[in-house]
């Protein structure tokens, strides 16, 4: 045990019961290489300091639910391998732009209220009480497949100054799940969509940062389905210009 | 859950912005190349050479070739202005209606300058 | 239910989180030479309006040693643009090509690529040799 | 920090509770609310629920979809998979169920994977007869999860509760009155009053100490109704997943089998012919070899590291998964998540290199027994998913069939639910000075002056981890249970004498959650020892290495049921198993399980 190499990780706490702002605090502990930044965390909270908060679940990069800023930048603890992240320090803060409730735990209501907004689900079209399931070719899946991969983790949200500047900002996840629904070809739901896409906090308080897609773990590439989602809502800005009483 | 979606008027602008920054990306360059170094080299002070004052403006004498410069000039004004004012958005400069006039304001009123002065040119 | 009480973030000083960050700025950035550039072109319209002798002052200007590090930023900044901007292209357009056979990324960018040579060649030739 | 003086009860009226926000509830919540969609439904979840555990299911969905397939074939798989300790009644139900279920999911999105012509892509299972598995690539159950969760974001109707931790089922004359718990971000105690619930809290695979499942899974829905005298059914048999990764228990999908990938040992031998599931030839062959159950090949991997075949891992002893003659093109396209969990986590390439796996604990066949349509013996109470043993997984649940359990019983439970809720008599004011009484120890633990010599959380888990794995693994003996339950029992007394928390603030305090479920945990451990212990043969996914070493149908063609005592070890008593057509008989795999299908 004690032939162990350590580590010092430094984490970013807040207690709302505490009348201060944030602080850090220090914590040195053994490691392995092949251990996950999660599993560190936990043996902080299990041998070092029971009061350490974050969230955590699947430890296998599905469930979304360990999201932390590691040295600056947004990632999934349960996907960092210690043996990347040695010799330390490592400095572990709450997810960018998000309120914090405690510690690494930051309010995730908004993007969840966000989602019924971006018309993030699939509005069936033809035929609702068939038992029979409808056909989809492999190339249809492939259209929508890369969007539906969000694990709604937020790293993107996080990632986004537009998101941190303009919180109404429907932000990556919600529009590139507004797009993913657009492009299934079972989806009849693109109309009902159109309103958030084409909001101000819709597809147009992007401004192509671009980050979103680079820390995004499951490859969704948000980035594309926004901007892509712009060429669309221009044509149909210059469309309802052009012929009044097209829409509404 | 209450949340205000507001349709956003941006999309004629990002259009403008979008057709001055391909062009931009497209030509800019090489634009930029003659004007600082081919044409100095070309020789010397614009009384001689690709600069010289009666090229110019043979260079600008069928309304395609004005109109280009015009649409040219008043692109990337559209182009810059738009950057221009998201940046100050980014940067945390509040400007509110003001900015968004003042920075759509200049590209409008170079677009028009720009047209105005090449209709102006005399022939050659 | 009852939302909590929690510590609010800010933003100030965003830029300085990350590198990805100061990259985006700088490409922005581009926009304050270009637009400086614009105005250039703007007086040297206006001159050459005015007549030889005010041309001739611009060329002058143009020439000078601000003109020339002024149009060495320009271009710098031209040709950070036109990279940046033709690697995100790809991410603006709509899926090209039949489902299953979407062209790639790449073919897009190294046609982006092509097309920006040979409208730089026809410019640069209509400029030297146009007249 | 230490807590506030105890903050006040919200109480809540609706007509539905549903808890959990894992497959079964979000089903269960859906079908409510297509039912009736006056109804006024709150699904609470102590995670927002496309964090639930189903998320991380890989492989796939079972039901009956190509010509080759029959409802006949899948029962039959399925209750001699589980050795004929299924409920042939709701096996039949299931069976008949399930492509009508899968069939709605593809309508409201799921992305299944499709052949060239469009249908739904089918792939092999272990102990599936045919090609019979509904799979999105290997994240199944993530696109299955995010497809319900999506939809149900179409019902403002269903009024979400996310990061409710729910610590108490109320009861009054009538039967279910409320649900309890515990709001996690302010620490508040919170009153649901309602006529009816479904509890989808999944299983209970973390009492044991490597095991494939989230950290969420600990199992204290079961522990709920138990204490409310509903029974604990067939516990005793917990499956071992046969290729999890050493240490950290990531599960390597059976997929990977069903597309091709074989096991070998240190020797390089596919030893699974050695343990009747061969012969090797032809490959693949369904249920046979590496797509036999996982009882089976666990059972295998115990013996060949007795026997000293395995290779040696920094995290324990493994045997070896090769996929490399699946080429990089179909691991791409089938397994794509495997084959970058095997990167990340093990730096191995499946292109190049076989995976190092082991068997881990991965999934509670017993749980609160249920009817058909969900219900359980206290009024207003249903029961769906891993949480609920409706009987169809028998000794031994055959992979896939929990997916499409979760849909087929959700449903069920959903509207059983629906109908109670909308004709049983409103829960009276009574109910929140009950509820207040029943929070009042979980604050007195905050309160508890922290002493020295208490455990920590963390101390009393290891040790039941280490009684689990020692007593009741892939093969126990009389002794061993007995030693484990003794340890689960003193494990259990120290519990209630009071555990150490560093945290005794209210805000967001998992440590005070987590001791919450430890005690929980430890009772369903207890349960199942002791469930294990009373079963004196061997069948399925209990085996004993002492003098019940075979299968008495004769005396233990029976469920077993565990009634919980506050304190006290459980009481485990049997019930007969509901046969209709299927007979017992030999449970044969390989090129003998051919023939005897044959007669
Ligand atoms: C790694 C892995 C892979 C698998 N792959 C397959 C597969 O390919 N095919 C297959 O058929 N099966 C598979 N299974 C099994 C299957 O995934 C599970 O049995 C199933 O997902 C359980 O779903 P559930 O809805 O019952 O519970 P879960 O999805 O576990 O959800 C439980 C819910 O209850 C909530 N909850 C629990 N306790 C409380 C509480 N006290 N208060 C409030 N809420 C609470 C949780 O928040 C959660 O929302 C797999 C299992 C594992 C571990
Ligand atoms: S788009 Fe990517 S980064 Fe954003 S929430 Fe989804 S998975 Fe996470
Ligand atoms: S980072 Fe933000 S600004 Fe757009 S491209 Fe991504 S959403
Ligand atoms: S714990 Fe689930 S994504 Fe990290």
């Amino acid at each position: 045990m004690s032939e162990r190499p350590t580590i010092v990780i430094e984490v970013r706490r807040w207690h709302p019961d505490a009348e201060q702002p944030p602080w850090w605090q220090a914590f040195e502990l053994p490691y392995r290489e092949d251990q996950s930044l999660l599993e560190a965390l936990q043996h902080i909270k299990d041998e070092l300091d029971g009061s350490l908060t974050f969230r955590w679940s699947c430890r296998m990069a599905i469930c979304g639910s360990c999201g932390c800023m590691v040295d600056g930048r947004p990632e999934l603890s349960c996907h960092l391998l210690m043996g990347d992240l040695a010799p330390g320090p490592v400095r572990v803060e709450p997810l960018a732009h998000f309120p914090v409730i405690r510690d690494l735990v930051i309010d995730q209501q908004d993007v969840l209220d966000k989602l019924p907004v971006a018309g993030a689900y699939l509005v069936p079209g033809d035929d609702t009480s068939a038992t029979e399931p409808s056909r989809q070719t492999p190339a249809q899946v492939a259209e929508y497949a890369q969007f539906a991969q969000c694990i709604n983790c937020l790293l993107c949200y996080s990632a986004c100054p537009q998101y941190g500047l303009k919180p109404d900002f429907l932000g990556p996840a919600a529009l590139a799940l507004m797009a993913r629904h657009d492009a299934d070809s079972r989806d009849a739901g693109q109309a009902e969509r159109r309103e958030a896409r084409d909001a101000t906090s819709g597809v147009w308080d992007c401004t192509l940062v671009g980050h979103c897609t680079e820390v995004c773990p499951q490859g969704v590439d948000p980035a594309r389905a926004i901007n892509r989602n712009k060429g669309a809502s221009a044509r149909d800005y210059l469309l309802d210009l052009l012929l009044p009483g097209r829409r509404r | 859950m209450s949340r205000r979606l507001r349709r956003s008027h941006e999309p004629p602008f990002w259009l403008l912005f979008g057709a001055g920054g391909l062009l931009a990306a497209l030509i800019l360059p090489a634009v930029v190349l003659f004007t600082g170094l081919i044409a100095p080299l070309s020789g010397r002070c614009g009384d001689s050479g690709l600069l010289e004052h009666a090229r110019m403006l043979s260079l600008l004498s069928t309304p395609i070739a004005r109109l280009a410069c015009a649409g040219f000039i008043a692109l990337l004004a559209w182009h810059a202005c738009h950057r221009i004012y998201h940046l100050c958005h980014d940067l945390g400069l509040r400007g509110g209606a003001g900015l968004r006039w003042a920075c759509y304001g200049t590209a409008a009123l170079v677009s028009v300058i720009g047209l105005v002065l090449v209709m102006g040119l005399p022939h050659p | 239910m009852s939302r909590p009480r929690t510590w609010q973030p800010d933003m100030r000083g965003w830029w300085r989180r990350d590198p990805a960050y100061r990259q985006y700025l700088l490409r922005e950035a581009t926009s304050l030479a270009i637009g400086a550039y614009v105005l250039v072109l703007l007086a040297g319209l206006g001159c050459l309006l005015l007549g030889a002798q005010a041309w001739a002052a611009w060329c002058r200007w143009v020439l000078s040693p601000p003109g020339l590090v002024l149009q060495a930023v320009v271009f710098a900044a031209a040709v950070l643009h036109a990279v940046s901007w033709f690697r995100l292209m790809p991410l603006t357009l709509p899926p090209l090509g039949p489902p299953g056979r979407r062209v790639a990324d790449r073919t897009l960018h190294v046609g982006a690529w092509a097309a920006s040579l040979i409208c730089s060649a026809g410019v640069l030739g209509w400029l030297v040799w146009g007249a | 920090m230490t807590a506030q003086r105890h903050p006040d009860l919200r109480v809540i009226d609706c007509d539905l509770v549903v808890i959990g926000g894992g497959g079964a509830g979000l089903r269960a919540a859906l079908a409510a609310t297509v039912a009736d969609p006056s109804l006024d439904i709150v699904l609470v979840s102590k995670v927002v629920p496309m964090r639930s555990h189903t998320v991380a299911a890989e492989g796939g969905a079972a039901a009956v979809l190509r010509e080759d397939d029959s409802f006949e074939q899948h029962f039959e798989d399925t209750v001699s998979g589980g050795e004929w300790l299924c409920d042939q009644a709701a096996v039949e139900a299931f069976v008949a169920a399930c492509p009508r279920e899968l069939a709605q999911l593809e309508r409201w999105g799921c992305p299944w994977s499709r052949r060239d012509d469009g249908r739904v892509q089918t792939r092999f299972f272990g102990g599936m007869r045919v090609q019979r598995t509904w799979f999105a690539a290997d994240r199944t159950g993530f696109h299955m999860l995010h497809t319900l969760f999506q939809t149900s974001l179409r019902y403002p109707a269903i009024r979400r509760h996310d990061e409710f931790f729910c610590t108490n089922l109320l009861v009054d004359e009538h039967g279910l009155a409320g649900v309890l718990g515990i709001d996690i971000a302010t620490g508040h105690p919170v009153l649901y009053r309602a006529r009816a619930a479904v509890l989808a809290t999944g299983g209970a695979g973390r009492v044991y100490a490597h095991n494939t499942n989230a950290g969420i899974v600990t199992g204290e829905g079961m522990a709920l109704a138990a204490r409310h005298g509903v029974a604990l059914r067939d516990m005793e048999f917990v499956q071992w997943h046969p290729t999890a990764l050493p240490g950290s228990g990531i599960l390597i999908t059976e997929g990977c089998r069903g597309e091709g990938g074989v096991l070998l040992n240190a020797e390089g031998r596919r030893y699974l012919e050695d343990y009747g599931l061969g012969p090797l030839e032809p490959w693949p062959r369904p249920r046979a070899m590496e797509l036999g159950p996982r009882d089976r090949l666990s059972q295998a991997f115990w013996h060949e590291d007795r026997a000293g075949r395995t290779i040696t891992t920094a995290q324990g002893n493994a045997v070896l998964l090769d996929l490399r003659h699946l080429g990089p093109r179909r691991l791409a396209e089938r397994l794509p998540m495997i084959s970058e969990v095997a990167r990340r986590f093990l730096g191995i390439d499946p292109v190049t290199a076989p995976i190092p796996v082991r068997p881990a604990v991965h999934y509670t066949m017993g749980g609160v027994a249920t009817d058909l349509d969900g219900s359980t013996t206290l009024p207003g109470l249903y029961a769906a998913g891993e949480c609920a043993s409706a009987g169809i997984h028998g000794a031994n649940r055959l992979g896939s069939n929990s997916l499409a359990e979760l849909l087929v019983f959700g449903r069920a439970a959903g509207e059983a639910a629906a109908v109670r809720a909308r004709s049983a008599p409103r829960p009276g004011e009574a109910l929140a000075a009950e509820a207040r009484a029943c929070m009042a120890p979980w604050y007195a633990m905050l309160e508890a002056a922290p002493a020295a010599e208490r455990p920590r959380v963390a101390t009393l888990r290891n040790a039941m981890h280490a009684a689990m794995e020692d007593g009741v693994g892939i093969y126990r003996d009389a002794e061993g249970m007995a030693r484990a339950c003794e340890a689960l029992a003193g494990l259990r007394a120290a519990y209630r004498d009071g555990v150490a928390l560093d945290d005794r603030s209210l805000a967001f305090n998992t440590e005070w959650l987590s001791a919450i479920e430890l005690g929980h945990s430890l009772q369903l451990a207890e349960v199942m020892a002791h469930a294990a212990l009373a079963r004196r043969e061997s069948r399925g996914a209990h085996q004993r290495l002492d003098a019940w070493r075979a299968r008495d149908d004769a005396g233990f063609l029976v469920h077993s049921l565990a009634w919980c005592a506050a304190d006290g070890p459980p009481r485990i008593e049997h019930a007969p198993v509901k046969l209709t057509r299927s007979v017992p008989r030999e449970r044969v795999y390989g090129g003998a399980g051919e023939r005897v299908a044959l007669d």
